[in-house]
Parts: C-alpha cells; structure tokens; sequence
C-alpha cells in the first residue's frame, strides 16, 4: 500500500500497462515535455520513446481518428484530449466511427482504444473548461464510460479501460487530479468495468453518484449518520455499463434513491437511473426517486458563481432529508 | 495512353478484367437499386476504375487501404470478394458486413481493406492513425487512403495531411478528382490551386495525373509505393476522373451541362485501356470473353444474394461491445 | 388550407421569413441545384441569391462556426447540416461556442442561428445516417431543441426558430420527409416554442413522444380506443424547453405515463421526462412510467434489422396495455 | 526598425502607450494570479503587444475582431476598456462579461471585439461568417482573426482559410508565430514551410514579418487592411515574435533552452519601438512618464477590482437564452 494522488495513480497504470504490452501508446498534446495536464504522463516519454508517447499537433480530429486507426491496424492507443471539452473536435470520430465501426463491418474490426478526457470543474476555467458531458456517451451504442472517483479506481480502471476491447470513453474528474488515497501496488490486476463500488453501506436511502460527487455525497452520510439517517453510498465507476444489480439491490433495501451528479441535471445520466428504478422496483420505493444535478447554465468564470453552481455535502444532506 | 516497359499486356489484361469487374458491380448495384432490392444509397464508381485498379495492383495483400462513401471499386481492387460484397448490398447473411453496414460500409479486414465510409475525410485520420501502428509494430506495410475532390475541404483530412507528414507516415492519399460532389462543381468552393498545391504546402510530394489512364496510373502507383515503402514519407496522387454516373445511383444529374457526361465516354477508363490491349494484340473475342466473363460472375452474385437469407434479428444485437453487452429496446 | 408535405411545409416557413427579413439567410452543401435533401430550399437560391442560400464547401465545422459568426455580427443564419450524424462534426462550435457565447460574454452578445440537422431512420442509411442524438442538446445549456413532427409544424417551428433570438437546434425527421398534411396559408405567426400539441385527448394514460414517433403513437392510441383503453398523446415539439405543464396536466389526469422515442432508450430523453414525472407526481401516478426507446445498437443497414430496432405502433399498443 | 514617411513619432508614441498598457495590464493579471485573486489561467502576451496594437491602430471603430486564448492585447489595442477587464479577471461585477467568462472569455462587442476563445481555432469560422454577415448587411467593415502558430493545425482554421478565398471575404488573419504551443515547439509538429505557404496554396497572399517591430507591423497592416477593404478578399500576416513568458502565468518555461528568453529580451518590441522614439526626439522622460502612467493606471485597475463587488448570485443564471430560461440545480 502506498499513499499516492488520482493523477499519479492513474501513471502507474499508464506505466504498468505499457511495460506489459507493447503495443499500447498514447498521443496527445504537450505529453512529453508537460507530461499531461497532471502528470499523468510524466516521464513516459522519457522511457517508451516518441513513438509510444506521442506530442501532437494540435488537431484534436486526428488525435481521436488516429486513435481509431491505430487500433484498427492492431494496437492500443490512448487518445488524450486535455478537457472533455476539447473532445467535442473530435465527436464525430469517436462517435461516428470509434464505437460503429465493429459493428458497420459486421465484427471484422475491434477498436481497443481509450479516449481520455477529463470532465469537471476546477477553479475558474469557466463555460469551456468545466462541462461533464458523459452522459452523451451512455447514449452511445459501443461506448464503454468510466468516470474514477479514487486513486486506487483511477489506477485500476484505466488498466481496465486499455485493456478493453470497446473504444471506452475514460473520463477523470479534474478536481480530483491531487485528491490522494492509498493504492496497493501490489495488486496489479484492472478492476472489473462495470461494477459499482458501495463507499459506505446504510438501510434508509441509497445514493448513487460518481467522480468528484462520491466525496461530497460521502460526507452528507455522514453527517446524515449523526442525525440517525443511515445512508448507502454507491460509487458507479462505470456509467455504461451501470451496475443495475448493485443499484437495486440496495434500492430493494432502502426503498428510496437519490442520484447526484455535478453535469448539468437536465438531460443527465440521473435521468436514466431514475427512470429505470422507477420503472422495475416502483413497488419497492417508499417515495419518489430524486436527482441532483448542475443548473441549466454554462459554467462561470467568477467563483462565487461557481461555487453556486456546485453542490455541497450541506445540500445533498438537506435533500436526503427530505425524503423522510 | 501512356506507354512503359513493366506494362506487360498480360498484367495490365488482369487489370483490365478487375476494371471490368467493378464497372459490372457498379451496373448491377444501381439496377438492384432502382430495383428496390439494395436500399439505402449507392455510390457508384462507373468511370473511375482505373485508379483504384491500378494503385491496388502495386500493394502487397497486406498493404492497408481506407475509402470513402464511393467505396465499391477500391475494395474489389483491393481484393475484397464481390460476391461477399453483393450481398452486404442485399443486407444478406453472407455479406461483408453480414449485411449490418451496406455500400457505404463495405469492408475486408482479410485482405486490409479498412472500410468505406459514410462521413467524408474520416478515413483519412483513420488512415495516418494506422500508419502509426504500422510503425510501431515495425511493419513495412504500408496504407492507402481514398478521397474525394469535395472530400478535401474537410478539416481532418488537412489535419491528416500535417500529421502524415510531421510523422513520415508510410501513407499515400489519393485524391480521386471527378471534378464534382454531389451537385456541386468543386471549383467553385476549393480556393487556390487544388490539393497537389496545398499537399505541397505540407511538404508532401504530390502528382496530378490523368486517372482514367490505368497504365500511367499504375506506373505512378509504382513510383510513389515504392518510395513510401522505402521510408520516403507521405505521398499524395491526384487523380483526374469523371463521374461518368449520378452521385448515387438515384441521381440523374441534371445540373451538368448537355452532352458533357456523353463527351467524357471518350476519355473513360475502360475504352482507353480496352484500345490499348487491343494495340498489343489482345484480340476482340480475348476482350469480350473477360466482359462476358464478368458479367456473367455478377449477375451471378446477384442471384446469390437474390437467394441469400435475410440476417436473423438477433444479429442486430451482436458485434456491438463486449463491456455493457446491447440493450434491446421497445423494438424486440 | 392546402395539403402539402413535410418538406415542403418547411420550405414555405423558410421562404416566408427570408422575405420577411433580409438578414435570413442558409448554407450549407448542396443547397441551390439540389434543393436540399428533400427540397426544402428548392429554388430559392434562384429567388434569394447566392450570398443568401449559400453552397458550401464541404466543411461542416465552418458551416456551424460559420453561421455563429454571422449571428454575432448581426445576421440570422441557418447552418444546414443535412444529417444530425454530420452534425457531430461541428458539435464543438455548436456547443462550444453558440450555445455559450451570450453567457461568457455577459450579454453582449447573442447568436439567433438556427442549427438544422435531421435525425432519424429512412430505410436503410445506415449507422451513420440515421442517429437520433436530441438527448444530447437538450443537456447544453443554452440551446434550444426542435422535433417538429407534422407539415404545419415544420412551417411554423421553422419560422419560430429563424425567429428565436437563441441558437436552435432543428430536427425535422428524414423519415417524414414526404408525409403530407394541411397547412393554413394564411396564418403566417410562427408558433410558439416550447408548448405541446394535444394530437388525441384521453383518460387512463398519457403518451408523450416527438417526431416521427408521433403517428406511431396515434395509430397505437387508436387501436387502444377500441379497446376501451383512452389514451392522451402528447407530441412535445420542443424538447427544450419541453412542456412540462401539459404533460404534468395530462399525468395528473390519467395516473400512468409512457414515453415513446426513436431514439436509443439509454440516456435517451425519455430518461429526462420520466425522472421529472415520477419526482414530481409520485402521488399522482398509478404505476410507474414507461419508456420505450430503441436498443442500444449502432442502426443497422439490412431492412429487417433496421425493422426490428423500430417500435411499431402494435408495440407501443401491447407495452400501453401492461399498464392496466 | 523599419522607417516609414507615415510614421510620425506622434502617431507611433500613441501605440506604443497602448502597448506599455498592454505589457502593465498583462504584468498584473500574472501578479494577481499568483496572489489568487485571478483564478483558473491567464496567458499573458508579453513580448507579443507590437501585433495588436500595429494591426488595431490600422482598425475603424466599427471593424470587427476575434482573438484566441491569449485575447487580452487584442482586446486593448481594440479599444476594449481595461478596467473593465481586469475587473473581469478578478470575476467582479462591472468585467466585460461581469464576471461570468474570464480572461479567455474576454470581450467587448462595443468596439467590434467578438471574443477571445478557449477553444483552438474556433475563432476562425466564426469570422469567416461574421465577413459573410459583413458582406450580407453592405457593410465596408473587415474583420480581424488573431491565430497562434499551435493553432494553424486545427482543421477548423484550414477548412476557414478555403472559406475565406472561396467568398472573397473581407478578412485578415494573423497568426501570430511565437514558435511555441505550451510547451511544444511549434516546428516538430507542423509540416512543410508554415502557414504562409499553407495560405498561399488556397491563394491567399501572404507575408511574413518580424512582428515585433511595431513600425514594419503598422505599415503591413494598413497595405493588407486596405487592400481587404478594398474588395481585395483575404489576406494573411504572419507575424513572427516570441513569447516573454511561460504559456500561461503559472507555466515556468522550463522547456527553454537555457538563456533563450533573456536573448530574446533584445528583440522584444517595447525596448525597440522606444529606441525608435528616443532617436525620433522623444526624451527619455516622455517615456518615463509614458510607463508610469500605464502601470499607475493599471495599478488603479487592480484596486478598483479589489473594490468590485462580487456578482450577485442571480446573475449565474441570466444571459443564458431567452426560451427555456435556464433551470436552477441542485446548487441553488
Ligand atoms: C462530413 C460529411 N459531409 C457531407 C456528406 C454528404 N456527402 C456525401 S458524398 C458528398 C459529395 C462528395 O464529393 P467528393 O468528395 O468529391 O466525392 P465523390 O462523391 O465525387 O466521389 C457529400 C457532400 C458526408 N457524407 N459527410
Ligand atoms: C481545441 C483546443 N485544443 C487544445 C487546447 C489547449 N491549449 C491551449 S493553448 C495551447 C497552445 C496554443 O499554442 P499557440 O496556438 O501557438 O498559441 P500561443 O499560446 O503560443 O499564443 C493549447 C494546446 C485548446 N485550448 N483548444
Ligand atoms: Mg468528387
Ligand atoms: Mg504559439
């Protein structure tokens, strides 16, 4: 066990993945020298050579086709995109060509590639820097999304993802680049995509989240906890596939469910969760399913409005409330 | 036409009869379009054959090659089965696709054909990618990367142009300039001086050349190859074409000027390179026996995919993701 | 009175506002020979002019950046995209730029544009020209979303939307192309945005759907009328802001709720409704809401594959009665 | 420095008061930045102000404007007012966008300053159609589109530059060439002979020019900005110059060879646009005061925003569009 951040985390992965197997490369902007956003990369050029870690122009199109390409011609490129904001250049490769292309060819092609692109706020980078747009890809057929919450998942389902034979959308949450954890580094295996991790077991509500909400709704149970309200935290981890079982199970439990997510409410993935419990264990809930998300506005700059924008442990703990 | 040492009449003959296949493909598809029987689009290749016929006789088998929506004449060229491919047409089992992709999706993974493809300038990001694995599997394939003259306005493929080059990607680009897309005459939205200028404004070699010429096409094919293939970096041939046909199948293509599509049957591919075997003293009946030929094997195919089964429904739910197997929806 | 189709109703909305305003003005590939794909702007480069109905080089990201610059600087442009699935190579400047400038530049600006790109599945186009992707933009701050779904309305949302001062998102569906139906001439007011079309009044359920999905949904209603089941079908015709007072109204009503759209189910908007509904009118509700969406597939090609990702109006009939 | 008759010292100490203004106001966004009270990133243009203020000083108020991340020179030279951005730095009520965009958000479209951009090249097509809106409305405005060297590999701007030319659009782009994109030298990723060569293949003239010598950019500028005005279509300048600083204020540059920034402080356009004033006659102290009174105004900014109240929460949710007005979340 070692204590470590989500950004380091998610290197060691990198690195244990490219020590493994060869044919596993990444391309991006400013990788080598910047090592990524975060570190992320650090060094790697340094050891795997330019041609597995590559510095791009940039033309975030070709980034992601490039990707699409190297898989398609044997190898296991990891597309990094900076911001999930940036990959928007480049929706139409991953979209129209990364998650279609085995099934256009009638399963002749696999497109084993990762497409990294961190969502979340963090401090003032504002309406083209902050957005979480994954639930886009949930409505994707042939996308794989995986959101990690900790060091140890960063580690874990990025050698996952890169292993995956499905194009996964991998998309770490900037405001947790320095979050730390301990992460045995002795275990080296990926973690299994789509099965969600229970942060904390609870009888009286279930809430389900991912990223950086993990925490906050974290902390509401705890102070939920104290006020005798025992709540079961449910980290997805993965959002496509969401681990159903996990989800009802605890719902069958509890009775009721709240799903929180930074990315805007409307439209979200809460939506989907929400209407699937309510639709298959309607018997079962003691009250309505409700949501937390993002107001329907970009993201601003000036950061008390950020902070308006963001949700609070205090306001998750007053929501939960109110289901009893 | 032009005139070359290494063009001995039996190889540009096996050509020729590859032309003569695509260009019955392409009758049969736009008959069986009109027919109801192939849905969807078809894009046909009717008077372009020769380049696709002869770049793909200077690849290796496992030399890879991406196209675009026009996508049915470089797939057989490449060595893709027609038969496989009309029934993909059809939506049959059987088809290249198991008939999950149809004409504008057509692939051959076995012989490195990469896929068509139904959103313009996709395959060449796609195809600067592949050259990277290439590279660093150590390979010494190389890729061929299809395009349009409306194509080239796209982002990407001048994203791709750049990469190709910052890299010295094993990559030759072939712009097919049939002097239109879709309606629109590609003069008048492509500023300068057209793609060889503008490839060369990358740094990247670039020809233009008459592309209804097989045997100059061929030999340029040769040069460019081999250059490419010995670490020269990318290359980019233009090809000069006309689109003897619609843009797809259903097109009557109205907006050209009267008589034009009918002067252009005198500089088409497959007369010009019929001329020139006949010159070498391939006889008349030799020529009419590989058309017959030809035919006979599409129409052929035809019928397989006439008698061919229609996919059983649960194929829709297969090959689409390991991870997160499909859902079905209200539809099953 | 006169009968006209889909197509053609929209070619009047669009001729009707260039003449209205001369700041109207379209571009985008193949508009002034061919029309557009279905006519929609047929001859009127003869009548408007080139620098009106503008032919394009093939560049959709400029097409949309395009268009958001001639909103900024004063114009009303309509950037057509031809397939929704095109569209995804401009999603960047879409979502990046038109939807969020008025906000990050605090007002100053805004960018009355509107963004048409079909969606939909019209017989054997295949993966990557049939995707219905309106979940997405309904999830963009900033953005408003358009499914017109009959011939009056593709006039009259049309206009709407050239008059909307907002970046619009508009959806005609490809597969309704050549439906007809009655438009009055005369009425030239566009319609308002964001309020529902009662298509058939009803008592014991609610159906609430858009675009092509709507006659679907109406010949289901009238199967389920001889059956002595009363079904309400609500047609949305705006996604955002979807009308949530006439569906609430109609839920209220008839206790049961299903939500009907071509559009893959997972992380389709049916999720969005489906939450809204069941947070909301819990008490109200007699059995949980229902979507029915398509599967999570690329669309295949074959026509009976293509068939079976469909919902047919025996389906939504069949999944209406096991709400009784 | 290049002479010219047109060049009164006059005219010239204006613009070099705009760049002093300039090269405070970017001293003290980095400052504050590190202090914390600018949050998320600041690229300072340092180094870079003789571009902006040699091409704006050639703009009519009602010409137009786009810039990229490193926006807040072009914003000044425009005529943006500077309080008023830096309140926006610090996120304060009374910022250009009052506090909702940022430095990469800056903008006043009073003065035809459509937007600084987070997004690479985004800017490109939005001024190709604000030069069709420009046309559309018989306007005689031009527009300007800055560009950095990193960007010219975005497809966005290549496919802008096609745009550009096929409509003979009254634009002007400037890429302005400080031979690095954060923390990549610009050359390993960019093919061919650069962007003037890029240009001219979709026949747009071009020139390249030391960009850091404010009389050369002024008198470029009024030869190109003419000729546009006049009908002339588009035109590029590349401006060549180098960047003082890191990428953003918190980038060290530590990827520079050692003593490359120091060398390059002999060539930066401030030192030598007062060289030329001090040999026009200008006294020393004309240019003491000069200084000090951009940084007493500056510094009188950087109060004021300290001053500035906050935004009203409220104000998240106006100015987001009129119909579907936006929907509070769970934060509120
Ligand atoms: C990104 C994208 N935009 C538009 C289209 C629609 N489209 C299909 S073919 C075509 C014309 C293509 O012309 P060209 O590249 O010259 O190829 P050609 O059809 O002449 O072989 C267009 C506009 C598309 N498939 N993809
Ligand atoms: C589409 C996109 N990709 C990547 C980035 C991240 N990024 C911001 S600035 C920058 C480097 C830009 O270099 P250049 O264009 O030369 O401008 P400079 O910073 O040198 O002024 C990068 C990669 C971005 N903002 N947008
Ligand atoms: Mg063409
Ligand atoms: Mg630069």
């Amino acid at each position: 066990m070692s204590e470590m951040t989500y950004a380091q985390a998610a290197r060691l992965g990198l690195k244990e993945e490219m020590d493994r197997d060869p044919t596993v490369w990444a391309l991006g902007e400013d990788l080598g020298f910047e090592g990524g956003m975060a570190g992320q990369y650090k060094d790697l050029q340094a050891e795997f050579g330019t041609d597995r870690i590559v510095d791009t122009p940039i033309s975030e199109a070709t980034i992601m086709g490039a990707a699409i390409g190297g898989a398609l011609a044997g190898t296991r490129p990891i597309a990094e995109m900076r911001f999930s904001d940036f990959a928007m250049c480049a929706v139409d490769e991953l979209v129209n060509q990364a998650a279609k292309a085995r099934y256009m060819f009638g399963g002749q092609a696999r497109v084993p590639m990762v497409a990294r692109m961190p969502i979340g706020i963090r401090g003032g980078i504002a309406a083209q820097h902050s957005q979480s747009p994954e639930a886009w890809y949930t409505h994707v057929p042939g996308l794989v999304v995986v959101t990690p919450a900790t060091p140890a998942d960063n580690r874990g389902l990025l050698k996952a993802a890169i292993r995956c034979d499905d194009p996964v959308v991998y998309m770490e949450h900037k405001g947790l680049w320095g979050a730390s954890g301990e992460v045995d580094e002795g275990d080296v295996e990926p973690l299994p995509l789509g099965v969600a991790r229970t942060v904390c077991k609870g009888d009286d509500l279930t809430i389900v989240t991912w990223a950086a909400m993990v925490g906050v709704a974290e902390s509401a149970a705890m102070t939920l906890r104290a006020m005798g309200i025992s709540v079961e935290v449910i980290d997805l981890r993965t959002l496509w596939p969401w681990d159903k079982d996990a989800v009802f199970h605890s719902v069958r439990k509890t009775g009721r469910l709240l799903v929180v997510h930074e990315a805007v409410q409307i439209g979200g993935f809460g939506g989907e969760i929400s209407a699937e419990v309510s639709e298959h264990l309607f018997e079962h809930l003691k009250g309505p399913v409700k949501r937390m998300g993002g107001a329907r506005i970009p993201i601003p700059f000036s950061i008390p409005l950020e902070e308006a924008y963001m949700i609070s442990a205090e306001q998750v703990a007053e929501k939960a409330r109110s289901f009893f | 036409m032009a005139q070359d040492q290494a063009n001995e009449p039996a190889r540009i003959f096996d050509m020729f009869r590859k032309m003569l296949l695509i260009r019955a493909f392409e009758e049969a598809a736009g008959e069986n379009f009109f027919a109801g029987n192939v849905r969807g689009s078809v894009h046909q290749y009717i008077g372009e054959e020769a380049i696709a016929v002869g770049i793909c006789a200077n690849l290796r088998d496992d030399d890879l090659l991406t196209s675009y929506h026009r996508g049915h004449g470089h797939s057989i060229a490449k060595g893709a089965d027609p038969r496989a491919m009309m029934l993909e047409l059809f939506g049959r089992v059987g088809g290249t696709s198991g008939g999950k992709g149809g004409s504008m999706h057509i692939a051959d993974f076995s012989v490195g054909m990469l896929g068509a493809n139904g959103v313009i300038a996709d395959g060449c990001t796609i195809s600067v990618g592949a050259a990277q694995a290439i590279k660093l599997l150590k390979q010494d394939k190389i890729i061929v990367n299809f395009i349009g003259d409306g194509g080239i306005n796209r982002g990407p493929f001048m994203e791709a142009l750049n990469w190709a080059k910052v890299y010295e990607l094993p990559v030759l680009f072939v712009c097919e300039n049939n002097q239109i897309a879709a309606t629109t005459t590609t003069k008048t939205v492509t500023a300068g001086d057209g793609i060889a200028a503008r490839a060369e404004s990358y740094g990247i070699p670039a020809v233009t050349i008459d592309g209804n010429d097989l045997l100059l096409v061929d030999r340029t094919a040769a040069k460019l190859i081999s250059e490419i293939r010995g670490g020269g970096g990318p290359r980019l041939m233009q090809a000069m074409t006309y689109r003897l046909r619609g843009h797809f199948a259903h097109d009557k293509a109205l907006y050209r000027a009267e008589g034009e599509a009918e002067a252009a049957l005198e500089h088409e591919p497959v007369r010009r390179a019929e001329a020139w075997l006949l010159e070498q003293g391939i006889s008349e009946s030799e020529i009419t026996n590989a058309k017959e030929e030809a035919e006979a094997r599409i129409a052929q195919y035809v019928e397989d995919a006439h008698n061919a089964p229609w996919p059983d429904l649960k194929a829709a739910f297969t090959d689409v993701q390991d991870v997160g197997a499909p859902v079905p929806g209200a539809g099953q």
